[in-house]
């Protein structure tokens, strides 16, 4: 019942954009896979998923469903459900006609579907409640309610467009636990669009770094932060410390001195930027012969119950998130642990960035 | 209490004229007011409009020809906002038509189908038939030309309140059924049809009331005999004989009671599928 | 490709019919569809209506009555709107009055208008007036009667229309306004003034076209001289001279041009204010 | 120009809510001080909002501005101004007259007031958009126009219902940087409603956390997240971390054994809870002489750059999220560190929570 999905070298620029929306992408989820699409927003991202459910059309390139083009298929005949970040409940259906519309559409009988729709709303943990009106719930409700719908379609392929971006927080985390629940449970193919890293790390295998239309980087949901492969998505990551400087025998050499990365190999020889997340920089006594580095506090700014620290080194401001408790002062002196395997290198070559860190203008946000 | 001052100017004409009309024609239509003679409460005026055998065929004539016109405007217009909204070209085009034949008044509409259907009309003479093989459409038994007036003005305006009533998020809806399986016919059948039906119900209501009111239509391209309601009200009112003035407003009470109900009906309508705001 | 044949059903007959009202009708005033003798494009028609003395008189009283009508109609009908805004409870009831004028036919209006407000009528009686105190509203040299029921009847219309037109915001904005230092008056004039203007344009602009041209009304409760142009146009058409019939289709074509030139100043107006959608 | 706020025991019952949208609430702002009001969806946080604008009558107590009542004051006299979660800019007034409103409506003449609007726009680094029409920006502009427009009224008092909530991470993290500006630079007095601690934290003085119309604990921000008064305010907070036992003598006893607390002087002995945040426990081997207890790893998921992993104990599970780099499989024993500063103990009797943590049915989000 799960298929594989493909999008191959597919490209799409809308008509008046100056910029094509998606651009040569080519991306392979594997049946049962769940892939997260994860970029900031006017990125492409639906439309990733619009061409994949035949609501758009590729100019260029071809859209497979289980090794077959689609292409021509019309999105009633593709074998896939969508959950938007709107629930789109039709307001004119109770919640279990609604529940109920896909399996009637594929030629289930009304009592049958109904049936089948009972036991889908059990599943997203709203029993009994099929004979309410959709605009009588709450909103994390309705979109329970909009992902039971599109499971009871038994599609091969589930697409999820931010589905969770307008909730709460709290109401966010419930619907992590109840999509992980899900998976363990039917084992659908996934393809989740979001702008939110956490919740793509959280729910995929895997996640594809879609920006300004072109796939940037594809790698196991585990190993997300872990090795960037370029500035820009370092930064769109939040990575926040970049030093400049050049790698020689897998050693990075800058204002900050002599630096352990962790490509021993010396694959990154060369003219090369060092990164390293600020929740990987441990911070010590000046003193400590396990510092990487001496600075001194610049500026403190609360995260959550930890804190971020902003630190001026040799090689300027470097920044650190470090735990509760930790209080430090302006013009304290630090001591900086870089631990090796946290330290990145990217050649100076990929720098093709323009914007990212810069408090840049806010971006119109076109889908 | 400030808000309540606002409303006494808004208030005080409707409240006047609505209740003179209906309390003053409805004394009048009973008999309290008469033009001659002592008031004396009965439905003298009521019985001799049945008694004169006008008042069933008119009501007869009424009802069909407005709901003959109405559904026919609802085809047309449905099917022309359903287009709309499917084409985005040829949606505007068709959305302009639509608006333009709104400041065509009705009676030049008429005068209009007259000319064009009448039996020596130009539509007959374009096709070169014969006077034996046209239908009798102005002035005929089956008042085909005065259905086809109301249904040609009243199909924009039907096509343009379903317009204007399908939510904006219409299409969406429309991509998610797409997306569940749900092929173009049955799209248009489970989830357009029942989003527009608030919109055909309201403007067909509004239709239908028009048409079993206004009176230029029928009598320019009807026939004389059996009248509908809106004619006979206004031929009793402005007769000479002063006397049956009772009987016409007896007539106009009846049709807007007609109105009322039908009013009525589309409202009950309306509750019972509850709309997302 | 089958979304535009779905709109073969919805465009033929609108085409058809707007066309040939169109294009027939202006043939026919421009002397190429004479009843007698030979097709001659020519204005012959248009000069013998103004000839007539009769074209000019009817614009300005067409205009005029339509004009005031609608400007009574739009201030009735927006305080209503404001005031249904303004309370809850009040609100709901005005409402319905406003929706209950809709049912009742402009020929029923005219003539409970005509019994309330003639020199004989029922108000001037009630009043206990005599003739000569009383205005002559019906048939009077000022239309007054004419004028009244149009913005009766229209002004529940243009709160309709305003009332719907209001975004769903508007309460918030009025709120923020509020806050940011309007008082009461700043914010009916800066905020809902401005953003019910598409809805009074709307409505004013369809509440024009009709009472242009509409006719019961004004044969009701008019003089017969001068007469209105849907007046003059339904004479000339139902005249038993056929040659005339060329210049009632010369004052319809008048009547239609003076309309949509209406229609498209308030779309004009409509365009340079743009709506948040 | 900056006045201070008061809200003394003020109710408010909406007519048909089962219970009191904000409930004897008294909340003390000085002039020129930045309180957050933080709370979970449905809490009362825009009532009191509200109640504060004078869009609302509380049914008991007084609302206070500058030590004056303004019961009875419209909210056009109040000196006060207001950002929503939407923009809600007039659309049919250029984005410039829109900024203007304000010192129009308080009898500037028009020219001056679009000078000063210029000036504002200016600050929220929208210089030259003024003849706009608000449809043609962006999200995240027009949230900015409508800050501009706020701040272009003078208020005394500024009201912030939770105005970067529908904004993109990166343009919320924008607007922070532009409210910590604009305060050095305009220092009004801010009332700012808000569900994310983080904010509540980043741009406030002092949070004032409102549960259920209740105002549970008001501390200073940078203190937010260490002494939770009640399991309530540390369930809120996110803490997953409760050990049921009993202190005595400034040391916490339970399954997990002798703890040392941050109430050394014991004025917390009795029944009670330990609560420690998931970011303060640290990892080390099980064998390390510095661990306050030992464990099994039971789970890992992940937390951004970092890893939450629960760890089995001999007091149930424990959480702990730690940094970037730390990889721990199932079964994995370690040592838990838990920094006595990070203990805070909770008396038992205190215990007055019913729903929180647990994955309850999502709550209507009614205002």
């Amino acid at each position: 019942m799960t298929s594989s999905v493909d999008l191959v070298a597919a490209s799409r620029t809308y008509t008046g954009a100056p910029a094509p929306a998606v651009s040569r992408l080519s991306l392979h989820v594997a049946a049962g896979d769940a892939v997260a699409v994860l970029g900031p927003s006017g990125s492409g991202k639906t439309t990733v998923l619009r061409l994949i459910a035949g609501l758009d059309v590729p100019d260029e390139g071809d859209i497979r469903i289980a090794d077959t083009t689609v292409l021509g298929v019309p999105p009633e005949r593709r074998g896939i459900a969508m959950v938007s970040q709107s629930p789109r409940l039709f307001p004119h259906m109770s919640v279990l006609d609604n529940v109920a519309f896909g399996p009637q559409m594929s030629g289930v009988p009304k009592r049958q579907a109904r049936q089948a729709a009972e036991r889908y709303l059990d599943l997203v943990h709203l029993p009994g409640m099929g004979r309410r009106r959709p605009a009588t719930l709450s909103g994390g409700q309705q979109q329970r309610v909009a992902l039971a719908r599109a499971l009871a379609a038994e599609p091969a392929v589930l697409l999820l467009d931010e589905p969770f971006s307008a909730l709460d927080p709290s109401l966010r985390a419930d619907m992590h636990r109840l999509v992980t629940e899900l998976r363990a449970l039917l084992q659908p193919t996934i393809v989740l669009v979001t702008h939110d890293h956490q919740e793509a790390a959280l729910l995929a295998d895997s996640v594809a770094i879609l920006i300004d239309g072109q796939l940037q980087q594809h790698v196991a949901a585990a190993a997300l932060y872990d090795r960037p492969n370029s500035l820009t998505v370092s930064r769109f990551l939040g990575c926040l410390n970049e030093v400049p400087g050049h790698a020689r025998a897998g050693r990075h050499v800058s204002a900050l001195g002599t630096i352990d990365t962790a490509y021993p190999d010396g694959q990154a020889d060369g003219d090369a930027v060092l990164v390293i997340r600020q929740e990987a920089i441990a911070l010590t006594r000046a003193d400590d012969p396990a510092a990487n580095a001496t600075g001194c506090i610049e500026r403190t700014t609360p995260r959550g119950a930890r804190t971020l620290v902003e630190i001026a080194t040799t090689a300027g401001l470097l920044f650190a998130e470090v735990q509760p408790g930790r209080r430090y002062g302006h013009g304290d002196v630090v001591g900086l642990v870089l631990p090796a395997d946290q330290c990145v290198v990217i050649p100076t070559a990929s720098r093709t960035v323009t914007a990212g860190q810069v408090p840049a203008s806010p971006v119109p946000s076109g889908r | 209490m400030r808000a309540r001052l606002l409303l006494l100017p808004a208030v005080v004409p409707v409240v006047v004229v609505l209740g003179a009309t209906l309390a003053l024609g409805g004394a009048q239509s009973l008999g309290l007011m008469p033009v001659v003679g002592e008031p004396a409460l009965n439905l003298r005026a009521y019985r001799a409009v049945v008694a004169s055998g006008d008042l069933w065929p008119a009501i007869t004539v009424s009802v069909t020809v407005a709901g003959a016109a109405t559904a026919l405007a609802l085809a047309v217009g449905l099917a022309t906002a359903l287009a709309v909204r499917a084409s985005r070209v040829g949606g505007r085009i068709l959305g302009a038509l639509a608006a333009s034949t709104i400041p065509i008044p009705h009676v030049v509409g008429a005068a209009a189908i007259g000319l064009l259907l009448a039996d020596t009309g130009w539509l007959p003479r374009l096709l070169g038939l014969d006077e034996g093989a046209w239908p009798a459409l102005v002035a005929g038994p089956w008042w085909g030309a005065v259905v086809l007036e109301y249904a040609w003005k009243e199909s924009a305006f039907v096509a343009l309140v379903v317009l204007a009533s399908l939510a904006a998020d219409t299409g969406e809806l429309m991509d998610t059924a797409a997306v569940l399986g749900a092929g173009r016919w049955a799209r248009a059948r489970h989830i357009l049809l029942p989003l527009a039906l608030p919109g055909l119900v309201t403007a067909g209501a509004i239709s239908f009331i028009y048409a079993v009111g206004s009176f230029e239509v029928p009598w320019l391209l009807g026939r004389s005999s059996p009248e509908p309601l809106s004619v006979l009200a206004y031929r009793l009112f402005t007769s000479t004989d002063l006397t049956v003035r009772p009987q016409a407003l007896a007539v106009a009470v009846v049709t807007v009671a007609l109105s009322a109900a039908i009013g009525l009906a589309a409202l009950g309508l309306l509750r019972r599928r509850p709309v997302l705001a």
